[in-house]
């Protein structure tokens, strides 16, 4: 059996219910899901929203391709990855991923795999709109998102 | 040859261009190449010069990490900083 | 700021986006959020409901216990774990993990160790009712989900 | 000592019970004491001999993991198999 994975980029917020039951609805072989959710973070309470730029097309096939992988490389049952582009506001959800597999450690590897490679491989910026008026920063990309990709060489 | 670049991030800011076909000199072949080249069209590109080292390119919407990477054939050249998606 | 666990035994199926957002509502500090679900399945047909007895007030302490634990290990800013009890027909919840942390990986790790924790530590039990009627067997512990729970030991 | 004692899953429904209340003898002072004994009341209980390395104990609702733990002032102990949940 083929598990085709479902990518989304979208502007719209999710409903992680509705997400998850699409992959455990009419079956039975699914004992574990898991969720991820990644969401806007403003510890210091200055930032008005961040903006998410992506490359159309590139951004989709990207995902779609480390989503693959995962299937293949942990047996999973389902996968739905669903990045949003736009502005996003403090405490409001960017990215979800959720992996679907009959045992619990290979939905969480699924999952936590294709969150590290989303981070360096899918085509997407980020830029800090602030609340004072003042023109924010493009956020910079972070050496331990490189090593935490790199870590899965060692694994299987 | 024609291609079409697309610019995302900061180097869409920098150059004021999110997307543009250009004619590519005979003489780039390479990612490298073009760099170079794209340096030398005006105060808005010197952007391709001062950051080189972090600059990102994908041809035909495939990643290409090398900078030796050829560009024989290609349609759709996109360059950006690294990403910092999720 | 001590980060306060919420535990709940309960029949009742429970909502992952109700859950989720307890959570991460009123908080900017919250950059990621894993949940896990654990679900009946019934790869070969054969089974009518798995029927889960628990040891009431054990079952909770045992629960908080693990659930404080992982939040003081991986710095978590919040956790919620629901078990439930009583019968559960293939392809419904039987347990929901929700862990939350400003960074993706200690929110996997800190959902991950506390299945590893609940499936060894917290006093649950589950029988099979076979669709024939007949009388199904108490589910066997597995020596996989003991490993699984001493590979923390090395970590940290 | 009068103490309650809870059985689950597979122990409740040999010994047919849930919870009783019991006078331990005085010799019982372990929990291993107390799997000798409670295999001596009858046939439903030999269950306590035959598969005495999987019986697990916890007193006073904390899990004993050794068979040879104390049971001195214990008021509630449960018997039970190995743990299935999540």
């Amino acid at each position: 059996m083929t598990v085709i994975p479902e990518i989304r980029i979208q502007a719209e917020d999710f409903n992680l219910d509705s997400e998850v039951s699409k992959l455990t609805k009419n079956s039975n072989d699914i004992g574990a899901v898991v969720t991820f959710s990644g969401l806007c973070r403003d510890e210091k309470g200055a930032l008005a929203a961040l903006e998410l730029e992506h490359y159309p097309g590139m951004a989709e096939a990207e995902i779609r391709k480390i989503a693959k992988e995962a299937i293949d490389r942990f047996n999973l049952t389902g996968m739905i990855a669903i990045h949003r582009y736009g502005k996003i506001l403090p405490g409001e959800n960017i990215v979800l991923v959720i992996a679907a597999s009959p045992h619990r450690h290979a939905a969480f590897d699924g999952a936590n795999f294709l969150m590290d490679f989303l981070k360096t491989n899918a085509p997407f910026w980020k830029k800090e709109h602030l609340k004072n008026g003042k023109e924010g920063k493009w956020v910079d990309a972070r050496d331990s998102d490189m090593k935490a990709a790199s870590r899965w060489e060692d694994i299987l | 040859m024609t291609v079409t670049i697309n610019y995302f991030a900061w180097l869409r800011e920098r150059t004021g261009i999110s997307t543009e076909d250009v004619e590519l000199p005979e003489q780039v072949s390479t990612v490298a190449g073009l760099i170079d080249w794209l340096a030398t069209r005006g105060e808005e590109f010197e952007v391709f010069d001062q950051h080189r080292e972090l600059i990102q390119v994908a041809v035909d919407q495939q990643h290409q990490p090398d900078h030796g990477a050829d560009l024989e054939n290609a349609r759709e050249i996109a360059l950006f900083p690294p990403m910092t998606g999720g």
